[in-house]
């Protein structure tokens, strides 16, 4: 179903769009990540709305190795981002 | 080992390879780098006599290096080459025996050395260079040697004149390299060929030809110390004796005005250089600084900067000669970039003993001093003379030859007055020099007498150089007509250039 | 469900996902941020369902709403419950200056999102592309495994997901230098702890599910380490000191084996004259399996260690040796 | 030889988790891969050079379906310059490190990113090019906040913000290429992409992406400090190798890829922004209090020059003129290379041994150190572009190009940063003639200093002299 694709691809630059203007104007940190992720996750919407074919068809596995593999490098990109903050917090506590 | 191809490279390499091995030699270990040094110098002399030989009789020695698809590094000797690297080699030998003798108990001589053959090697590349992108390679490859040279003595003044020296320098290398890449996206790898290669492009490239001349002269006339762009020659001053002898008289400067001679004769040609309208130009910025220089040398006190001053005027003899058209204008151009290099380097030999024996370093403190180092003011005297353009010393010969081109040329109206106003202020700045070392009395004592008056007058290593090169300068004025002389060869030069 | 009611959930759900980003990003409070993250995740999850996703549906449930949003509750609960000014949601410049890029940031993400939006609509007003899915079905039954996704993940783009893996260990290697780990929690109560009693047997149960199911089905490696990190996370949670990670040695071979396993087949592979990771068709089945569990191991070390923030500290006998050999030099 | 590619991926990766598992011999592990590595590197380019460009299907899969390995001229002498620089930073890392902690922590990740850098060359695949570009981004920032002190942290964590933001833009321009084209194959791309609506938006936000990972003029706030604050062997790789590793996605993309996307005028404003970046980077370079952030600024301005080639390669017909500018700019990246690498490691000898690198009190240092600071010169000289230096060749083709496209400004623009570079590089060198007596042994620190004076000649001498191979080989296209 055509409007399908679409709707959810609109719905997806919207979620990039927000994504990244939470990144560029937070001031916090923390705040920043999760826009990140956010931006993230409307890329995903992206890539998953071009790989649907329709209600009953099968959809092409691609996008999903490839949003799949996305999902766990944020998700380890966060990790890193978290632990930088907080090691960054931490050294600001004390000195 | 095919024995054409690889001769200029061991010329080059004779002084480079014993530089980059005292770069790494211990402080303290003076026999070794002393001999070093001589070695490198008696070598590179030896070579070079084999390639006088073989240039007088029209063989081909030339190395070329592919760096770049169209640039290639080319080292080619020719007879207009061999002569500069024939003054340097010379000049070097000697110089290095005075360096020796005057860093006596100085720090940093590794660094010292290693910087002065490199210098060297640079100097004898760029006069080898066989294409002008090669000419470029070593034109900053000198520049490169030279900074650590003048900003030796770690003085503030002498890292202050080191930098003023570099602005100076790299400003004119950038305009130079501009102009090359110029010169060749329209006419391709600029080779240097006897008469010039750049007549055959259409007259459409004229005017982008001119401002190539422009730029090619502004990046040359920083190191052959042109007026507007001659600031850095006194403020690099500060450098020590030896190493204003060879980079005044020999190296840097002379670079500079091997280069407009080399632009002129091998990529314009003389004739397409006249028929742009170009020598005029050029003609009229030597005569100006010729004045100038002549001028300020009056007003110093200080021995080193009036030789300075002295200096910047002389060389721009050098451009008024290629900028008379005809051969015999030429050949008193060619030939004073010998006779300047010689009588300039006894001057600064001379300025080198006063200041290391006596501590004398303003002409006002030089009462007498005729009488307490005979041979070093004699040496002195043949040399100022010489500059004044008095027979028989070699300076007369050269601007015999310019004035008499001048007339055949028909420029005569404005460059004989010139060369009679700065042969007078020459006169000027040297006699009073001259009387007050002979005539006046020594004052009570010297400022500092660092070396007492033994057997001879100050240490042999510095007093026998400047009088070698000042009997050179009175053979090179007295046999200028030898097979073999410095005249001789400048002929030889005019009339391949201008193909009689 | 006719066109017109699925419309009608579409448009719901589309609504629902755009306003918890929009939400999420709004807040001043971190922590009602990252709850609100949370829950957008979980309903995006729904939206990948609805795309005919479903394993990737798990992914964003498991790892992106859960294990991202416990990490970023972890990290908001180290802040302190003032917030410093400087980290006030409202950006730091409120002046004219502030205004202005705000603005100028918006229009350039709008202006952003009008590119992507005009590109795709010329993408879906033309037919897709169906020649790598075709490719795929065609060589599915060469892959050893019958779920496309896991066929692409573990076998046609396997290089793909041996830097991902490699990403990985990155991540926590990274966390490693920055110090030990978070102080742990203090010990549940009793209904948290009878909950993770219950709870904690049937995640490692259903890690194994996955982990085997994904080569027919929605599921595998990724699904699987996530689920037996959740069971950590939560022992974690319940303040126990072990909660089943190695020490020492072991847990580095734990962290190193899912890119140690896949290196180890590529290479062993190359050397019997096959392409690198090129699994031949009859073993290619025991071949991924065996790449998974180690996968899923790795997986779910690295993002419980991630959760611990740090070095995890080492309580053993061995262990005490270990730290007192780190802070001698030249040891 | 295409084995070569795959030992270039599986071999440092191998020694990652080797050194991780053994951590007592980490510093012997890691030596020898990097020894091993660096012979695949250069059969790779024996390879190259004799074969032409080779190309590898990793699984046996045809490129449409699996990721595809290639190798042409270009990456294969990246990839040789990525194995000398590393190599060399690493057996000056082995000396740099002293405890046993420190370097337990640094091996696994120091060859994690040379992974990633190898893998990110050799790639052929768009997605493939995304997980490389994130591995690189994650161990280099790993890599960068080791010091642990607040300066590397806080840069750390703006570097990793920065990259993430690029890779999430990478990765919507992939998608659309997706898409749009249905392949996510390199060469199966060239051949597909037409302009349009699709490839151009795809190929802005690509870029975007990754101008933000290369810290092209306006977007190079993050570089200074994550540089200046790295430990030295690190902030060495950060500057040679990790931003030119996104250069590289961009040029592969823009004149391979999408060669027929690009229009002159988007190359304009590379070339504009490339100006930008010379002369601000130069001009803070000049201003620098402390040598690091001197260093890092000088990484901001030459990669300018890089960028000034595009308006050029684009105005130029393809033809023999064109391969002459690619090389110059070859030529450039390879040189900034070794060059930048040196400095920062003589850089890091200056700073371990005396405590401080600020300019103004070098003047003992400069003394003590000679052979560091003969290593600064001579890097000194190759990143001005004098003569002896391979820079010299590149920025002698950027000349020539702009003479011949007639395009005047970039000339002016190189002229400028040229003096400026030459300013800044001796405002340190001048401070090397202080008065301290010429200590009798000239090489202090051996395993220290022979790998920074080694990069520095590289640069200074080997490039200049022996650089015309690097022409022929960059005929071999892919």
């Amino acid at each position: 179903m055509l409007t399908t694709q679409v709707l959810y691809a609109l719905a997806g630059c919207v979620i990039v769009a927000l994504g990244l203007r939470g990144a560029l104007l937070h001031a916090s940190l923390l705040q920043r990540i999760v826009a990140i992720n956010v931006m993230g996750a409307g890329v995903f919407l992206l890539l998953i709305a071009v790989a649907y074919r329709g209600p009953g068809l099968a959809p092409d596995p691609v996008p999903h190795a490839l949003v799949l593999t996305g999902i766990v490098v944020a998700v380890s990109a966060t990790a890193l981002a978290l632990a930088l903050a907080r090691r960054l917090h931490a050294e600001q506590g004390d000195d | 080992m095919n024995w054409d191809a690889w001769l200029p490279v061991l010329v080059v390499a004779s002084s480079l390879l014993p530089g980059l091995v005292i770069f790494f030699l211990r402080e303290g270990s003076h026999r070794l780098r002393t001999t070093l040094n001589l070695v490198g110098a008696g070598l590179k002399l030896v070579l070079v006599g084999i390639l006088i030989w073989g240039v007088f009789h029209e063989h081909v020695y030339e190395s070329r290096l592919t760096l770049a698809p169209g640039l290639d590094l080319v080292l080619h000797a020719d007879t207009l080459s061999v002569l500069f690297v024939t003054l340097s080699t010379v000049l070097w030998l000697v110089t290095t025996v005075y360096a020796i003798g005057y860093l006596e108990k100085a720090p940093h001589r590794s660094r010292f050395f290693g910087f002065f053959s490199l210098c060297v090697s640079a100097t004898v590349g760029l006069a080898l260079a066989g294409n002008l992108f090669t000419f470029v390679i070593f034109y900053e490859l000198l520049t490169l040697a030279t900074y650590p040279l003048v900003a030796h003595r770690g003085t503030p003044e002498a890292v202050r004149g080191a930098r003023i020296y570099l602005t100076y320098t790299l400003g004119g290398g950038m305009l130079l390299l501009i102009g090359t890449v110029w010169l060749h996206v329209l006419a391709g790898p600029t080779a240097f060929v006897e008469g010039g290669i750049l007549s055959s492009l259409p007259t459409a490239y004229h005017p982008q030809l001119k401002m190539i001349f422009l730029l090619l002269i502004i990046g040359l006339g920083v190191k052959a110390a042109l007026v507007p762009l001659h600031g850095w020659l006194p403020q690099a001053m500060v450098a020590p004796a030896p190493v204003s002898a060879l980079l005044h008289a020999v190296a840097v400067v002379k670079a500079g005005a091997f280069g407009i001679v080399r632009v002129v004769y091998d990529v314009y040609g003389v004739n397409f250089a006249d028929q742009l309208g170009l020598l005029t130009g050029l003609g009229i910025a030597a005569a100006i600084t010729i004045v100038y220089g002549s001028v300020m040398a009056l007003f110093q006190d200080n021995l080193k900067k009036r030789l300075a001053y002295s200096t910047v005027s002389q060389v721009s003899y050098i451009a008024l000669g290629t900028a008379i058209l005809g051969p015999v204008g030429t050949i008193g151009g060619i030939v004073h970039l010998v006779h300047q290099g010689i009588m300039k380097i006894t001057l600064f030999f001379t300025a080198g003993n006063y200041a290391e024996t006596l501590g004398i370093h303003n002409i006002s403190e030089m009462n007498g001093v005729g009488r307490r180092m005979p041979a070093t003011t004699l040496a002195f005297t043949v040399a100022a003379l010489g500059m004044i353009g008095v027979p028989p010393v070699a300076g007369f010969v050269s601007k015999w030859y310019l004035g008499l081109g001048a007339l055949e040329a028909g420029m005569a109206t404005w460059v004989m007055p010139v060369l009679v106003t700065s042969s007078v202020l020459n006169a000027a700045y040297f006699l009073p020099v001259l009387y007050r070392a002979w005539f006046r009395d020594p004052g009570p004592a010297w400022p500092a007498e660092h070396i007492p008056a033994a057997r001879f007058e100050t240490s042999a290593a510095l007093l026998w150089p400047p009088v070698v090169t000042a009997m050179l300068a009175l053979a090179a004025g007295v046999f200028a007509a030898a097979p073999y002389s410095p005249l001789e060869w400048a002929t030889l030069i005019a009339h391949r250039e201008y193909g009689l | 469900m006719n066109p017109v009611s699925l419309l009608v959930f579409d448009a719901l759900l589309l609504l629902s996902i755009v306003g918890l980003a929009w939400a999420s990003l709004a807040t001043s409070d971190i922590r009602r941020g990252v709850i609100l993250f949370m829950a957008f995740g979980l309903v995006l999850a729904v939206a990948w369902g609805r795309l005919l996703a479903p394993d990737v549906a798990l992914a964003e449930a498991a790892i992106g709403a859960g294990l991202s949003g416990a990490l970023l509750l972890a990290a908001a609960h180290t802040q302190p419950r003032p917030l410093p000014p400087e980290s006030t949601n409202t950006p730091r410049n409120h002046g004219a200056v502030g205004v202005v890029l705000r603005w100028a940031v918006t229009l350039l993400c709008t202006a952003l999102a009008g590119t992507l939006a005009w590109a795709l609509l010329h993408v879906f007003s033309s037919t897709p592309h169906d020649m790598l899915p075709g490719a795929i079905s065609a060589n599915l039954a060469a892959s050893g495994v019958s779920n496309p996704v896991t066929a692409v993940l573990l076998n046609f783009r396997a290089y793909d997901t041996l830097l991902e893996m490699a990403v990985l260990l990155t991540a926590v290697l990274g966390i490693f230098t920055l110090g030990q780990a978070n102080p742990g929690y203090q010990p549940a109560g009793p209904v948290f702890d009878g909950l993770v009693r219950w709870l904690v047997p049937v995640l490692i149960l259903t890690a194994g599910y996955l982990l085997w199911v994904g080569a027919h089905a929605p599921g595998g490696a990724f699904q699987a380490g996530a689920m037996l990190a959740a069971a950590g996370v939560v022992l974690r949670l319940a303040g126990r000191t072990r909660i089943g990670l190695p020490e020492g040695f072991m847990l580095r071979l734990v962290m190193a084996a899912g890119v140690g396993l896949f290196l180890l087949v590529g290479l062993t592979l190359l050397i019997l004259g096959r392409p690198f990771l090129g699994y031949p068709q009859a073993w290619a089945g025991t071949l991924i399996l065996m790449i998974e569990t180690a996968a899923m191991l790795s997986i779910a070390a690295t993002l419980v260690l991630a959760f611990l923030g740090g070095r995890p500290e080492a309580t053993g006998v061995k262990a005490a040796a270990n730290r007192q050999c780190e802070e001698i030099p030249r040891c | 030889m295409t084995d070569a590619m795959i030992g270039l991926v599986a071999l440092p990766l191998a020694g990652a988790l080797a050194t991780l598992l053994l951590p007592r011999s980490a510093t012997a592990v890691a030596i020898g891969t990097g020894l091993a590595t660096t012979v695949a590197a250069g059969l790779l380019l024996f390879g190259v050079a004799t074969q032409g460009a080779l190309h590898y299907e990793i699984g046996g899969w045809s490129a449409g379906l699996g990721i595809a390995l290639r190798a042409d001229g270009l990456s294969a002498l990246l990839l040789m310059m990525t194995a000398l620089v590393v190599l060399a930073a690493s057996v000056y890392a082995s000396a740099y490190f002293s405890t046993v902690s420190e370097r337990a922590r640094f091996w696994p990740l120091w060859l994690l990113l040379w992974t990633s850098l190898n893998a990110l060359f050799l790639s052929g695949d768009l997605f493939n090019l995304y997980v490389t570009l994130e591995l690189l981004g994650l161990s280099a920032v790993a890599l960068a906040s080791l010091g642990g002190k607040r300066a590397a942290v806080a840069a750390a964590l703006r570097y990793l913000l920065v990259g993430l933001l690029g890779s999430m833009m990478f990765l919507a321009g992939v998608g659309l290429i997706y898409a749009g084209y249905g392949t996510l194959d390199l060469a199966t791309l060239a051949r597909v992409v037409e302009p349009g609506p699709v490839a151009w938006p795809a190929l802005a936000m690509m870029t975007a992406g990754l101008l933000l990972k290369t810290a092209l003029f306006p977007l190079h706030f993050w570089l200074p400090p994550a540089h200046a604050s790295a430990p030295a062997p690190v902030s060495a790789v950060l500057s040679a190798l990790v931003v030119k590793a996104a250069f590289y996605l961009v040029l592969r993309l823009w004149l391979d890829v999408f060669a027929n996307v690009v229009t002159p005028a988007a190359a304009n404003l590379l070339g504009v922004l490339g100006a930008g970046a010379v002369l601000w980077g130069s001009w803070r370079a000049l201003q620098a209090e402390r040598l690091k952030l001197l260093a890092a600024y000088s990484t901001v301005a030459q990669l300018g020059y890089l960028f000034l080639f595009f308006p050029l390669l684009l105005a130029l017909p393809p033809g023999p003129t064109r391969d002459l500018a690619a090389g110059g700019l070859v030529m450039l990246v390879l040189t900034h290379g070794f060059a930048k690498a040196g400095l920062f490691l003589a850089i890091g000898i200056i700073q371990q041994r005396c405590g401080h690198d600020t300019i103004r009190e070098l003047d003992g240092t400069a003394q003590r150190l000679p052979a560091t600071t003969f290593a600064i010169a001579l890097a000194g000289v190759a990143l001005i572009g004098l003569p002896p230096s391979g820079a010299f060749l590149g920025k002698w083709q950027l000349l020539a190009g702009a003479v011949e496209t007639g395009q005047w400004l970039w000339l002016v623009v190189t002229a400028i940063g040229s003096l400026l570079a030459a300013a800044y590089i001796f405002r340190v060198i001048g401070h090397a003639f202080g008065h301290r007596p010429y200590p009798n042994q000239p090489v202090t620190v051996a395993r220290e200093e022979w790998p920074a004076l080694l990069l520095a000649a590289m640069a200074a001498l080997v490039l200049g002299l022996a650089g015309a191979p690097v022409w022929k080989l960059l005929e071999i296209g892919t």
